[in-house]
């Protein structure tokens, strides 16, 4: 479904990525370990259109593929970001209720409704009107999930999603993408929890770190 | 801290303050210089006083709370004598004839202070004109729009608004509008109707308890006046004379 | 000081008032979006754009409002734009003050963590969601105590308005303290200034307290 | 306009620019350190510091600086304070640019995150070297447009002066405007004030570069 | 040395922590587990003075300890926090460097070396002139644990210090920790891997969550 074909990316001269090729299939989950430091980060904010690359092409269901962020308004991509960037003037609820209801054509019930549902799956039903300020770094992570998936992209890339998650909540999460696995989303993992990586993926990469 | 008293004697240099802006009465020329026909009748007069004496350059508004901290010493530039201003300052005897007068656009064909009923008329803010405009509201006051003057922070701006037809008229010294008149490119242009108002006087203005000075400088006064020194410098700056001559 | 002086002056005083308060508030609500728009402008990706809105803000940063005033009243009439008093003042105090609210703005906008407006495209929020969803309610926050020193700057400054032939608070001050020699009347100008300025502190500060529920 | 006329009247507006850079520079250089004391009190543990410092910024703020030189110049000698006319407009600048200052820097200070303080408390750094070292540097990336703002704003207020008898940039170019009739010399004084704040301007955005160095 | 008897901690009127106790031995290593949102970084922020606690005695060799963040100045206790906290405006060496130069009587020379001694040992040494911004989220974690360090604290507490690591990277940490309990420091580790706390705990404490 997506294909990189040889991409690379210099910033400040130092070469980050170097001719990095792979492919997701519709529907899989595609884990992609490798070091810190390798550019794991980096990869996900060009498949997102975050970034730019400077050689090499994406194709999306055979077609060129230009990651633009613009892609996302149509539903395509979302991100859970490493470090969670929730919006600190909004709370809980509506960190993940937002983009539903001024994207997708959901109605402010729907939307909310949405949002306890997935507050509920992840166990945070309590946390609802806090603001990002007063959660712990893992309820942080997890409305991180919640905010992502509110907005059911087809493909979803998740920067370390667990990294914050006691053992309990990882599997939850590792339940959560199966889950989504059978509701057809493609997903592109990036873990450094092999154990995780193990119990969802279809298909690993291992990124080298340059240098 | 200056000793204040000793203005009397002629220890101490006497300070003039003054507005700079205020041609042809007392202004910086263009190398900087203080000049104009009150600077020089103060240096003359200095002379015969034999006392030295400095200008300082002052915000108009302020002029009698500099004389009263003793910043400065005398009040000096197209100051007009008035019974108001009589409460707070002593003043010379007057030393030059003045008059309020009525500035307006010949085109406009303003003939007579009458002529103004419900035009715009702009005045300078604190300028003696407009106590009259006020005290005397038969005059102009109730006759022009809104019953109301349009306050300009100098007559500069008052003139400017009048070309740019904002104003019909304008309320000023005879003196300035004289000086103004003769700066413009076309002078004719311009018509100045007198008759409002009675004539008023210019003096110096000094601490009232500056009973000395003042003596002594009434006395220089009337020497300058005597042996012809004002009537020159009137001529020089205003092109006539204007000397107050004394009915004693 | 004796109280009858001041009942006297005081109608004087609060007429002008009433033109240094109207003044105010017309110039606040035109000036803060004029502001906004010209502080997203100058952070646009198009070059003549940016090159366009710094010149517009160093002119008007660059001279007196003074000037300014002067300039709309009394020179553009010699090329035939003849502006009414109390428009004059209303457009050029409008566009000067647009010009310190756009760097004002400028700055919060720079301090808002680029990771925040990438997570809502992602999200795919429009340009104009996320600024007004995301990143506004953020730099509101932070602009907060600047945006006060020249709101209050703004108060004061109305009385500029001297110099174009109005009356505000501060000429009507200076006409009793000319007339009457006494520093009373400015006194009570400072008076009532003072009490405008704590009503607009206590509103600023109300501001500020309420985007203080998140950190 | 002539090119002659012009070069008659600069030497003295140039001789005005003097008053005005002196004042400005000697201001800028006493009222930063007070308005950075300023807003560090304001947000000290002890109410009746904070207090006492709010009360201060309200009445610098609160009126207008021209009333404020009329006070000190010739308000104060009523209880025997006199100043000379130069030091009396220095004093009166720095205590009202500091109370601006201190407003500017309060924001600033409030938007450092609190964990950066905490950080370097654990790493055992005294609170003046966590100021210095941590604090102070964030804060000024943040603060720079809006100084800015304050800082353009001091050259020009600087013509203020003319309240107590001083000459700066602007009162030599009315002087010439009333001598000569004509409104050539404001847009000359127009163009000095363009050039400096242009020189201001440019260091102001240097100064923002040198902290784009980090995020 | 240091021991914790019945400490409680109310924010907002939520029960964040409720009686809490253990003791720590010197020169041990105490892990503390327990699920997201159980109070464990609630819990480090009391131990090290940041937050007050409501009621409890905290004792430091048996004598009664008022954690208050000057005890830092002393070189009591170090925390290498969950988010990193590092400073934006220093660059990874100054960040390490800048505490011991400005509190130990290191000379600034002294203190870049050690700095870079331990960029060496946590792979990071090509780093030393980065920013933060310019470093990956686990290059950041690795910078924070070393800027701790550097100071040589009595007391190091760690805040989920491999939660961005990578397993090569997490042993290397694990080691580090092994290192320092050679040199008799007291070590407090909150983590969620299980396998990372078997490795280096003397002593584990399981934090249960409130409601
Ligand atoms: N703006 C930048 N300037 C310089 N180097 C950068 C910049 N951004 C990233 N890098 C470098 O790029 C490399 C890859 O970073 P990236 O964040 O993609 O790593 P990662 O694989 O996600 O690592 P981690 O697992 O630690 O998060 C790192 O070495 C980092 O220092
Ligand atoms: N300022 C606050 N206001 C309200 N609740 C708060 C505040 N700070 C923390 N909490 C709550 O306290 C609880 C414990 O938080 P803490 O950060 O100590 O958890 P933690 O054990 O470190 O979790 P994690 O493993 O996810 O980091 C959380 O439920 C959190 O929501
Ligand atoms: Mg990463
Ligand atoms: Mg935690």
């Amino acid at each position: 479904m997506l294909k990189l074909e040889k991409i690379s990316k210099t910033i400040d001269g130092r070469q980050i990525i170097k001719e990095v090729s792979f492919e997701v299939v519709e529907g899989q989950t595609l884990c992609i370990v490798g070091p810190s430091g390798a550019g794991k980060t980096t990869l996900l904010r060009i498949i997102s259109g975050l970034e730019t690359f400077d050689s090499g092409t994406i194709t999306l269901n055979n077609e060129p593929f230009v990651p633009k962020v613009d892609n996302a308004s149509k539903g395509v991509i979302g991100v859970v970001f490493q470090d969670f960037r929730l919006f600190p003037h909004l709370s809980t609820l509506a960190n993940i209720s937002l983009a539903p209801e001024l994207v997708s054509d959901n109605d402010q019930k729907q939307a909310r409704e949405q949002a306890i549902t997935l507050l509920d799956q992840l166990d945070l039903a309590d946390k609802a009107d806090l603001y990002p300020y007063q959660l712990s770094g893992g309820q942080k992570q997890r409305v991180a999930i919640a905010r992502a998936l509110a907005m059911h992209p087809q493909i979803l890339c998740y920067d370390e999603p667990t990294s914050a998650l006691d053992p309990s909540l990882r599997d939850s999460v590792a339940a959560l993408i199966q889950q989504l696995k059978l509701e057809k989303i493609t997903q592109i993992v990036v873990t450094h929890d092999l154990d995780f990586a193990a119990k969802i993926a279809d298909q690993t990469y291992e990124l080298a770190p340059q240098e | 801290i200056r000793n204040l008293n000793s203005v009397n004697n002629k220890k101490t240099t006497l300070i003039v303050g003054l507005d700079d802006t205020f041609v042809p009465m007392g202004f910086r020329e263009k190398n900087g210089q203080i000049v104009g026909f009150d600077v020089d009748l103060a240096k003359a007069t200095a002379k015969k006083l034999g006392q030295k004496i400095t200008f300082q350059a002052i915000d108009w508004n302020m002029k009698e709370t500099e004389l009263r901290n003793g910043t400065i010493d005398l009040i000096w530039n197209g100051y007009t004598k008035s019974p108001e201003r009589e409460k707070q300052v002593a003043f010379s005897q007057p030393y030059l004839r003045n008059q309020q007068v009525l500035i307006t656009m010949k085109q406009s064909n303003i003939n007579s202070f009458a002529d103004m009923k419900g035009k715009r008329l702009g005045l300078q803010n604190g300028s003696s004109g407009q106590t009259l405009f006020e005290e005397k509201p038969k005059v102009l006051k109730n006759l022009v729009a809104d019953k109301t003057a349009v306050l300009y922070d100098n007559f500069n701006t008052a003139f400017l608004d009048l070309q740019a037809g904002r104003t019909q008229g304008v309320l000023g010294d005879s003196i300035y509008a004289g000086y103004y008149i003769r700066q413009q490119q076309d002078p004719d242009r311009f018509q100045i109707t007198t008759g409002g108002f009675s004539g008023e006087t210019f003096a110096i203005g000094m601490r009232k308890q500056d009973t000395k000075l003042k003596r002594r400088i009434d006395t220089a006064l009337n020497e300058l006046r005597e042996d012809g020194t004002i009537a020159r410098l009137s001529q020089k700056w205003f092109k006539q004379d204007l000397t107050i001559t004394l009915k004693s | 000081m004796n109280w009858q002086y001041i009942t006297e002056i005081l109608p004087a005083l609060l007429d002008g008032t009433k033109m240094t308060l109207s003044l105010f508030l017309l110039t606040l609500v035109l000036s803060i979006p004029l502001g906004l728009l010209v502080s997203v402008g100058l952070r646009s990706k198009y070059r003549p754009v940016r090159a366009v809105l710094k010149l517009y803000v160093w002119l008007m940063r660059g001279t007196p409002l003074l000037l300014q005033l002067i300039f709309v009243f009394y020179g553009l009439p010699i090329i035939h734009i003849v502006f009414e008093r109390y428009s004059a003042a209303l457009f050029a105090f409008v566009i000067n003050y647009g010009a310190y609210f756009a760097e004002i703005f400028r700055g919060g906008l720079q301090s808002v963590d680029e990771g925040q407006s990438e997570a809502a495209q992602i999200l795919g929020l429009r340009p104009w969601q996320i600024f007004r969803k995301i990143i506004l309610p953020q730099v509101n926050k932070k602009v907060i105590p600047a945006m006060g020193n020249e709101v209050i700057n703004l108060v004061k400054d109305s009385s500029l308005v001297y110099v174009i032939g109005l009356g505000d608070l501060l000429r009507a001050g200076n006409i009793a303290m000319a007339r009457d020699v006494t520093l009373v009347p400015l006194l009570l100008v400072a008076v009532i200034y003072l009490l405008l300025t704590a009503a607009l502190t206590w509103g600023l500060r109300s501001a500020e307290r309420h985007y203080n529920y998140y950190q």
